[in-house]
C-alpha cells in the first residue's frame, strides 16, 4: 500500500512518539504490538518495547483482571525506555480504557472500539457510566471507531462465501486496528502482509481475511475524515549495520548458542519452565541443528543437578529459570560452587516474594543469587541491562566461567525477558573468543606423574578441568571440603579457611582481571553520580538525558558485574557529591554499595512490577543531587 | 556399557581412599564385588563414573579408582542424567541408600527410570539412616523403634522393587551384600542392559540395624526364605523346591506346596513386556523377613532417553544442517541501517 | 470426614471470587461437580480445606467458599500433612495437576499414598503444563510437540494409576471431568474413604492439548473405550458389553471377546488386599487414546498415618501423665547452689 | 569413694582447669568426657565443654580421620569459653596424641594409654618412630599408663568367670581413664557409678566391669607414685539456685516445650534428619506426653510445607535443619512470609559451602536466612549465644512470631548444639506469658459483618489468625501478592508496593517494640566496642575479661536479633573510637553494620570449623583497637 493517499491529511512531523494498544487477553494485543514494532523497526526507528499481560492464560473476557497491553516507543533518536506516557492509547474495551487511561499524556489520542462499550462491558470494567458519555474524556482527542463492525462490514464478503465465522472474521479485528494506526504514523503494512500469509499458510481463508481487515484500517484513516493529522518520525541515525528487534529472552538463547559456537563446546541446556524464563528453552529446543541439547528436567532440582553433570563432562552447561525455581536450586548451587566446575544459572526475575506477580518484573532477586546458599559459597553474578545485551552478557558470563571454572549467575528480568529493541547484528568473527578462555586437562599435572584435580592456574586460580573418559586423570568431585591441590576430603580445620580465602580470592581475581569501570560523565566535571545494575539502564539513561538538557551536571555508571563489584568502584564513588542508586527493589545494591565504600549512596526503590519512567527517575535524581526545591 | 582391550583387575578399580565404613559393614562386600566384577566385564576405568548422593553408601565413589561425583543428598539421577546426555561414551553407575535414593531422592528415581536414562542404579538399602546415626527410613518396618520413632514408626514402607516397576522401570533386579555370586549376576545383567537399571541390594547396618536381612542371610533360614528368580525357570524354593510360586485368577500371586501347584507353577520371564507379573512376584514378600523373591524381576528392551535426544539433535542438523551463527541472527526481520 | 446438620446447597461452596480460567476449560466442570457433591454429602464449609499447588487447576481453592491454600508447585501434599496431623477435625481435599502433581510434586505424592495420610487428592490431568502456556508434562503420551519438544517428547509417560498403585495408595480411582455421574461417584467412594484417596481426572485443556480425551468422551467413541470399574461386576464393556477384560496365567490383563472369555472375565474388587490385580487393571491402557479402564481401582482400609501418630501421643500422656515442664527442666542430674 | 585417700599427695588449688580426653572413635570419649562434666557440675564449678567428632559414623580406627575428642572447662570463677589450650591430655592413641598435642598448653600433663603405641598404631598416626622415645615430648610431664593393660588386669575376674569377653573388657578402659583423671582432679566418681548402673541396668555384668574399671583407674592413681601432685578447683560461686548441664539442642528442645505450654498450643515439629540439627528431633519424639507432634518428613521441603500447614491450622509449628536442608527451604519460607503465619524455622549452621564440614560448626548461614530467599521476603532473625540460651531463644522466637504473625528463624550452631553448660533453671511461671501474644480470630472484622484476612493489627501490624473450622471466616491464602486487607489476589502496582513496604514495616515494628539494647561498658568510658553474635559470646567474653585485667577499656555488645537490627544501633556504634566484630564467617554481620551505619566496623574472620579462643580474641581486638604495639 503506497503512502501516497495520505497526502491530503497534515502530515506532522515528530522526533518520537509512545503508542499503546490495550485489550482483552483475547484480542491479541501482544501479536499487534509485536507487528507494530516490526513495521517501525523496518522504517527505520530506534525503538524500546513494553508487553505487559495478565498472569492468568485467559483471565475472564472484560474485566480489568484481563486486559494485555503492548507499548511502543520510537524515535528517531537514540531512545533508552520504553517511554513514560504514551501519546496514543487504542482501547479495544472498557476495561483497557479504565485501566490504561490514567497513564496517557494529556490530551493524548485515545482510539476506542465503540463496539464494546456495552452495558456488561462497562460493568465488568467497573465503569458506572459509559466514559464515551461522560465527562471522562473530554481532556482527550477522542476517536470513537466501531472497529469490530467496521472488521465485519470488511469481511462481510468472507462470511457470506463460507470461508469464515462470524466469530473467527471478529478475530480479525486486531489487525484493523493495527491498520489504522499503521496508516496514522506511515508506517508500511507490506510486511505485515506478508507475515500473515506466511503464518496462515494452512489457512489461506483466515490470512485473507486479516490482511483484509488490516487494508480496511488503513483506508479507513485515510478515507474519513475523522483523523486530521497523520504523524511522521524519521528514521533515527542509528550506526550503520544490519538490525533486527530482539526480545532479552531471544537474545540469551542466540548468546548461548554464540557462546557455544565460539567456545567450541556443545551447548546443554537444562531447565524447568517458570515464567518468564520459559521461553529460552522454547527458543533453544529450536536450534537442535546447532548441536544443542534441551532438557526438561522434573523440576528446578534436577534441571540444575543435570547441568553440573553435564559440566562435569564437558559441555557448556546452563540452565534458567525465575526467583521460585532459583530458590529450589541454591543448594545444587553450592555443589557446583565447591566443585569448581563452570556453567551459567540464568535468573529472569519477576516480582517476589513467593508466587509474587509472575508475570511482572522486578531485580529483587540480587541477594538471593549471591547470598542464597548454605556457607560461604561466592559465585560471580552479572546483570544484563537490556534485551539486546541479554546476547552479550551470555558470552561474557561463558568467559568468566570457562576462564575462572566457577558456576556464573546472569540476572535478567521480566520487562527484558520480554521487551524488544532493535539491536545492530554483531560481526560473528569479533564476538569473544572462549576457546582460550580453557582446555581440558589431558596430562598428570605433578612432576610425579600423578594428577591432583585442584591444582590451580597461577593466574586466574582456576582448577583443571579433567573429563570423564581421559585415561589416567581418573579423580572424585563432591561437596565435602576439600584438600588443597588434592582435591581429597579435608576436614582440617586451616585447610578449610584456606579453601574459603582462596574462593574469594579467585572472585577477587576475576574483579581485577577487568577492563576498567566505565563511567559517563560527558564533562567530567559531575557532582551526582547515578549508578544501576540490570534492565534500568534505559530509564537512567533516559532520566540523565533529561536532567543533562536542564543543565544537571549528572555522571552515570552501571554494573554489568554485581559480583565481584568492581574494584574501581570505591574510588568512583568517592569522586561524587551525591551518589544515587535506583532499583526495582528494596536498596539492594544500594546496601552492598555503602557497606563496601562506607559512601552514604541514596537509595530510590519502587517494586510496582512496572519499569520505572524516566521522568520519574529525573526527579528522584533532582531531589536528591540539588535539593527539594528543584 | 564400554569395553577394555587391556586385562584389568579388580586393582585397577581400587582407589587409594582409605575406605571408611565402620568395621562388618555390609557395603565393603558390595564395594569388592562391583570392583571384581568391572575387572571381569571388561570396564574401561576412565569411561567409568560413579556418582552418588549423600549418605554412608555414597561414599562410595571415593574408593572406586575411576571418575566419580559425590554430589548432594537425593540428586545422585539428576547429575547422572546430565552426564548421560551429553556423554554417551561413559559407563554411569548411581549409588545411593534407602534414604538418599526413595525418601529425599524418590522423585528423581522415579522419572530417571520412566525416561530410561542409561544409567546403573544401586540402591543399598540397609532400612535405617547411617550416616546421621540411625533414624527410620521408608523402607524401615512398620512399628520399627529409632532414634526418631522411640515409640515405632507409623510410616507404611516402600518396597523399591514395587516402586520401580510401577513407573515401569525396564530393568529390576534385587541382591544381597554377601552373596557375592549371585550380586554379581545381578549387577552383570544391570550392566549389560541398555537404559536405566535398578538394583535393590540388601545391605546389613551392623551400626544400627543388625540383622536385618537376616532371614535370608542366616545358613539355617535362606534357603527357607529365598526365592531366586531365574529366567526361564518355574518358580519354586525352599531347600528341596517344595514351595511353589502360582498366579490366582485375580492376577496375584501366592505360594503353595510344590506338589499341589501342578502346572499353575509361573515360569519366570523377566522379559515380559507388561510390568505386571514382575509387580505380582514383588507383592510375594512386603518386607524380607520371610519368603523373598531375589534375582532378575523385569529386563525388557525400551527406547532410551539419551539415545533418543542426540538422535533428534543429528535428525535436525540433517534436516537443516549444521546451525550457522550469522544465519541465525541474520533469520527473522531485519534491516540494514546505511 | 465431616457431616453437616444444615442444609447446604452447592451455592454454599462458591466463593465470590471470579472464576479465571479459559472459556471452555474443563477445570469448570470439575469444580461444579466438587460443589455439588460436597452439598450433597452434608460436608461442613468451615471443616473443608482446599490446598493446591501452582497451575491453572491450583486455582481452585479460591472458588470454593471453604477454608483454603492456594501455595507452592507441588508441595500442596506437604502442607496437607502439616494440617492433617494437627487437625483431625477438617476434611483436607489437595487439587493438583499432572505437572504440579507428578513431575515436581511426585515425591510428596508418593509419601503422602503410602503414609495414607487422611487426604483425598484430585489431579487435574490434563497432559500439558496449562499456565506456563503449554510444555508437554509427564502425563504427555510420547512424541507430543508443545513448546519444549517441537520433534516431539522423549520420556515415557508416567500412569498414574500404576504409580500409585505402586506405593500402595488405599484409595485410586479415575474419571473424567464431564461425565458428571460417575465423577460424583468416584469422588464421594474418595470423600467416604479414611486414609488418602487418589484421583485422577482427565481434564481437557482446550487451548493447550484440546481433545487429548476425545476416545473416552466423544458420543460415538465413549462406549467403545471406557472400561467402567464397577465393585462385584465382570468387566466388560463395549456398547452391548461385548468385550471382556480376562487374567492370564502370569498375571497380566488381556482384552478378549466376552463370548470368549467364559469364566475368565475378571470381577471387579477394589477392597483385594494387595493392589496386584488393581495393577494390572492399570496396565490395559498405557494412555487413553483406546480401551480405558476408568472407576475405583482400589479400595482398601488400612491405619491411617495422622491416626496412629495422635495415638501415640495420647498413649504417652496415659502412659507418663501430661507432660509437666518443671518436672522436665528437673530431670536428669540437677544440683543446687545454696 | 572417699577423697580422704589422697591426702599424701600435694594437693595444688587451681582457679580454673582445661582436660582434653582424645582417643579413637570407637573408644567412647564422648561418653567420658559427658561424665566428667557431669561429675564436675555436680563438683559446683562452672563449665563448658567443646566435643569434636569425625564425620564418619565409625571412621577406621587408629587414623587421624579417626580421632573424636572432648574438652571440658571448669573454674570456680564464671567462664565462658570451653578453654583455649588444655591442662590435661589424655591420648588414648597415637593418632589421639598427634592429632592434639600442639593444642596443649606448654609443659601440660600428657597422659598416653602406652597399650596402643604399637607400630601399626603408630604408622596409621603418620609417626615415622614412637614419640614416646624420641624427643617429642620432653616439654610437657608426660604420664605413660598401660590402659589397656591395666583394665584387663582389673577385669581378670570377670573374663575368667566368663561374664564378658576381652574384647568387652578392654571397651572398658575409656572408664579407667576417667577413674584416674577424677582422682587427679578431686572429682566424686560415685555418680558416675550410680548412672553405668542404671545404663547397663539389663547387663549388670556390663555394669559391674565398667565400675570396676573406673575405680581401678581411681585407685592406680591413688596407689601408684607416678602422680606427685592432684589439683582443686573449687566450686563455683554461682548464683544459688537448681542447675543442670545442658547442651544447646536439648535446651532448644526444651525451650520449644515450654513455648508450647507458655503459649497453650500444641507444639508440631516437623524435621528431616540432618547433623548437627538431629537430636532436636529425638529430643522431642520423646516428648509426646507433652502433647507434641514429631513428623519425620521426606525431606526439608516436605517438613516446611508441613509446618505451614500445621501453622495454618493453628499450632505452633516448628522445623530445624541445617545449611543444606535450609537451602532447600527457602522457596517455602517465601510462602510463609507472605501469608504471614507464625512458625519457627531453626538453622543449626555447620560449615559450608555445600556438604561442607557437616560435623564442625560455622556462622555462615546468616546472609542465607537473611536473604536466601526469591523477592523481598524479609523474616525476622535471632540467634543464640550458649547452649542455654538455646531454651529462651526459642521462646523469645515465639513470642515474635505469635505477636506479629510471621515465621522466625533461629540460629544456632554446631559448636552450640553439642557443648553443654551449667544451667540454672528458670522459674516456670517467671518464663513470658505467651498466651497474650495472639489470640485466634473468631468473629468477622468488618463492620459490614465480613471477614477479611489481611486487616491488621494498629499496633503490630499482625494479620488475623483465624483457623480452619471456624464458622464464616473461611478464606483463601497463596503465595500470589495479597490485596492489602481482602486478601485477594491482587497485581495491582501500586499494591504490591505497598505490601513489600508494609511487610518491611512490621519488621521494624518489632524492633521498635524490643527493649534498650544492652551494652557491657563496665566503666562507661570504653573506646572499643566488640560486637558479636551467637555462639561467639563465651570467647567475646572471655577475650573482653582479659582485656579488662590488662586496663584496656573495652565495651561489649552481642546482638540476639539480626533481623531487625536494633534501633539503638546507630547510637550505640557511634559511641565508639574503633568497632570491632569476629565473626565465624567472612564477615556477614560487620557487613550489615558497616551498610547501616557507614562506620568502619572491623571484621575479623576465621573459618576453621572450630569456635574462637579467647587468647586469639583479645589480641585481635588488641590490634585493631590499640594498634600492632601491643
Ligand atoms: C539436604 C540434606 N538433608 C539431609 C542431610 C543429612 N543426611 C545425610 S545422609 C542422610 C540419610 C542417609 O540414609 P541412607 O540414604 O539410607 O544412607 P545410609 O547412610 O544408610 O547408607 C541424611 C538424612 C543432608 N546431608 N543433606
Ligand atoms: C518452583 C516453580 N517452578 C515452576 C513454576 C512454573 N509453573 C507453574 S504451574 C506449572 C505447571 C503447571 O502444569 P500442571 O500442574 O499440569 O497444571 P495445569 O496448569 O495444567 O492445570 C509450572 C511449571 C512455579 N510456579 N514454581
Ligand atoms: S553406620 Fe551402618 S551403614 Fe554406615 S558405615 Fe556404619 S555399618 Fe555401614
Ligand atoms: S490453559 Fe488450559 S488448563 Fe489452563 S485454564 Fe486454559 S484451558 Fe484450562
Ligand atoms: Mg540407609
Ligand atoms: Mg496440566
Amino acid at each position: 500500500m503506497s503512502d501516497t493517499s495520505t497526502a491530503q491529511r497534515e502530515r506532522i512531523q515528530l522526533s518520537n512518539a509512545v503508542v499503546r494498544f490495550a485489550g482483552d487477553s483475547g484480542d491479541g494485543m501482544q501479536l499487534t504490538g509485536d507487528r507494530f514494532t516490526t513495521q517501525t523497526a523496518l522504517a527505520g526507528n530506534d525503538l524500546a518495547t513494553l508487553p505487559d499481560f495478565p498472569a492468568e492464560i485467559r483471565a475472564p473476557a472484560g474485566t480489568l483482571a484481563g486486559v494485555s497491553s503492548f507499548q511502543l516507543h520510537f524515535s528517531d533518536q537514540d531512545i533508552h525506555t520504553p517511554g513514560d506516557a504514551p501519546d496514543v492509547l487504542v482501547a479495544m474495551n472498557p476495561a483497557a480504557l479504565h485501566k490504561h487511561l490514567s497513564a496517557l499524556k494529556p490530551g493524548g489520542i485515545v482510539i476506542v472500539n465503540t463496539d464494546a462499550f456495552t452495558e456488561r462491558n462497562l460493568q465488568k470494567a467497573g465503569y458506572e457510566e459509559s466514559p464515551l458519555e461522560d465527562n471522562t474524556l473530554t481532556d482527550y482527542q477522542l476517536h470513537e471507531v466501531p472497529i469490530t463492525e467496521l472488521t465485519l462490514r470488511a469481511l462481510e464478503g468472507h462470511i457470506e462465501r463460507g470461508e469464515l465465522n462470524k466469530k473467527e472474521a471478529e478475530r480479525c479485528k486486531n489487525m484493523l486496528a493495527l491498520g489504522l494506526v499503521s496508516w496514522m504514523y506511515h508506517r508500511p503494512i507490506d510486511e505485515t502482509e506478508g507475515w500473515l500469509e506466511d503464518k496462515f499458510a494452512a489457512k489461506p481463508a483466515i490470512a485473507d481475511a486479516n490482511v483484509t481487515a488490516l487494508r480496511a484500517g488503513w483506508n479507513y484513516g485515510d478515507t474519513t475524515e475523522a483523523f486530521a493529522f497523520t504523524y511522521e518520525v524519521k528514521a533515527a541515525k542509528l550506526a550503520p549495520g544490519r538490525y533486527r528487534n530482539i526480545t532479552g529472552n531471544q537474545a540469551m538463547a542466540y548468546g548461548l548458542v554464540a557462546a557455544s559456537v565460539r567456545s567450541a563446546l556443545p551447548l546443554f541446556y537444562g531447565s524447568y519452565p517458570i515464567t518468564p524464563a520459559s521461553d529460552i528453552l522454547h527458543e533453544l529446543a529450536k536450534l537442535k541443528h546447532f548441536g544443542v541439547a534441551t532438557y526438561q528436567a522434573e523440576d528446578e532440582i534436577a534441571a540444575m543437578g543435570s547441568v553440573i553433570g553435564a559440566a562435569f563432562g564437558g559441555s557448556l552447561a546452563v540452565t534458567a529459570s525465575s526467583g521460585p525455581g532459583i530458590a529450589l536450586k541454591t543448594e545444587a548451587m553450592g555443589l557446583a560452587t565447591i566443585t569448581e566446575l563452570p556453567m551459567l544459572v540464568i535468573d529472569v526475575q519477576r516480582g517476589g516474594p513467593s508466587t509474587g506477580l509472575p508475570t511482572k518484573t522486578e531485580q529483587s532477586d540480587l541477594f538471593q543469587v549471591l547470598y542464597g546458599r548454605n556457607g560461604e559459597a561466592p559465585i560471580p553474578v552479572l546483570a544484563a541491562a537490556s534485551p539486546a545485551d541479554c546476547f552479550h552478557i551470555s558470552l561474557e558470563a561463558a568467559r568468566i566461567a570457562l576462564t575462572y571454572r566457577t558456576p556464573v549467575v546472569v540476572l535478567s528480568d521480566g520487562y527484558l525477558a520480554n521487551s524488544a529493541e532493535p539491536w545492530m547484528l554483531p560481526d560473528i568473527d569479533e564476538l569473544p573468543d572462549l576457546t582460550t578462555a580453557f582446555s581440558f586437562t589431558t596430562e598428570p599435572n605433578r612432576a610425579d606423574g600423578s594428577f591432583v584435580p585442584f591444582l590451580r592456574d597461577e593466574d586466574t586460580l582456576a582448577r583443571p578441568w579433567a573429563l570423564p573418559g581421559t585415561p589416567g586423570l581418573e579423580h572424585r568431585l563432591g561437596g565435602i571440603e576439600k584438600e588443597e591441590e588434592t582435591g581429597h576430603i579435608s576436614y582440617d580445620p586451616a585447610n578449610h579457611h584456606a579453601m574459603t580465602e582462596m574462593r574469594y580470592a579467585r572472585l577477587e581475581r576475576i574483579g581485577a582481571q577487568l577492563p576498567p569501570l566505565e563511567v559517563e560523565d560527558p564533562d567530567g566535571d559531575a557532582e551526582v553520580l547515578v549508578i544501576g545494575w540490570g534492565s534500568t539502564l534505559g530509564p537512567i539513561q533516559a532520566a540523565c538525558h533529561q536532567l543533562r538538557q536542564r543543565g544537571r551536571k549528572v555522571a552515570r555508571v552501571h554494573l554489568r558485574h554485581l559480583a565481584p563489584l568492581h574494584p574501581d568502584l570505591e574510588e568512583v564513588l568517592g569522586r561524587y557529591r551525591t551518589v544515587v542508586c535506583p532499583e526495582n527493589n528494596m536498596g539492594q545494591l544500594a546496601m552492598l554499595l555503602r557497606a563496601r565504600t562506607l559512601v552514604d549512596v541514596k537509595s530510590y526503590d519502587r517494586v510496582t512490577g512496572q519499569p520505572f519512567a524516566a521522568t520519574e527517575l529525573a526527579a528522584v535524581i533532582e531531589r536528591y543531587g540539588w535539593g527539594e526545591q528543584a | 556399557m564400554t569395553t577394555n582391550e587391556r586385562t584389568l583387575t579388580k586393582r585397577d578399580f581400587t582407589s587409594d581412599r582409605e575406605v571408611r565404613w565402620c568395621p562388618g559393614c555390609g557395603d565393603y562386600a558390595i564395594l569388592a564385588t562391583v570392583q571384581s566384577l568391572l575387572a571381569e566385564v571388561g570396564a574401561v576405568p576412565e569411561k567409568t563414573v560413579f556418582i552418588s548422593g549423600i549418605g554412608c553408601s555414597s561414599r562410595f565413589p571415593y574408593y572406586m579408582d575411576t571418575y566419580g561425583f559425590h554430589s548432594i543428598h537425593g540428586r545422585a539421577p539428576t547429575l547422572a542424567t546430565g552426564l548421560a546426555i551429553t556423554r554417551p561414551d561413559l559407563d554411569i553407575w548411581i549409588v545411593t541408600g534407602d534414604g538418599d535414593g526413595l525418601s529425599i531422592g524418590g522423585n528423581h528415581l522415579m522419572h530417571t527410570l520412566r525416561r530410561n536414562v542409561n544409567v546403573n542404579i544401586l540402591l543399598f538399602n540397609n532400612e535405617i539412616y547411617g550416616l546421621t546415626k540411625g533414624q527410620y527410613s521408608p523402607t524401615s518396618p512398620l512399628g520399627s523403634t529409632h532414634k526418631s520413632t522411640p515409640m515405632g514408626s507409623l510410616d507404611r514402607p516402600i518396597n523399591p522393587v514395587s516402586l520401580a516397576l510401577g513407573v515401569e522401570a525396564t530393568f529390576v533386579g534385587r541382591s544381597i551384600d554377601t552373596d557375592r555370586k549371585h550380586l554379581t549376576e545381578v549387577l552383570k545383567g544391570a550392566y549389560e542392559h541398555r537404559g536405566s537399571s535398578f538394583v535393590e541390594i540388601y545391605q546389613n547396618c551392623n551400626i544400627f540395624n543388625d540383622g536385618a536381612f537376616a532371614a535370608l542371610k542366616d545358613p539355617d533360614k535362606k534357603d527357607l526364605n529365598q526365592i531366586r528368580l531365574q529366567a526361564g525357570e518355574p518358580i519354586t524354593f525352599g531347600p528341596d523346591g517344595e514351595r511353589a510360586v502360582v498366579a490366582e485368577s485375580d492376577g496375584s500371586m501366592s505360594i503353595v506346596p510344590t506338589e499341589e501347584a501342578g502346572d499353575r507353577v509361573v515360569v519366570h520371564d523377566p522379559a515380559r513386556d507388561e510390568p505386571t507379573t514382575a509387580f505380582a512376584l514383588s507383592r510375594l514378600a512386603l518386607n524380607p523377613t520371610g519368603p523373598t523373591p531375589i534375582g532378575i524381576f523385569r529386563d525388557v528392551d525400551r527406547p532410551v532417553y539419551d539415545d533418543q535426544l542426540r538422535a533428534q539433535v543429528d535428525a535436525a542438523k540433517q534436516q537443516r544442517g549444521e546451525g550457522e551463527l550469522t544465519a541465525l541472527l541474520d533469520s527473522g526481520n531485519v534491516w540494514d541501517v546505511l
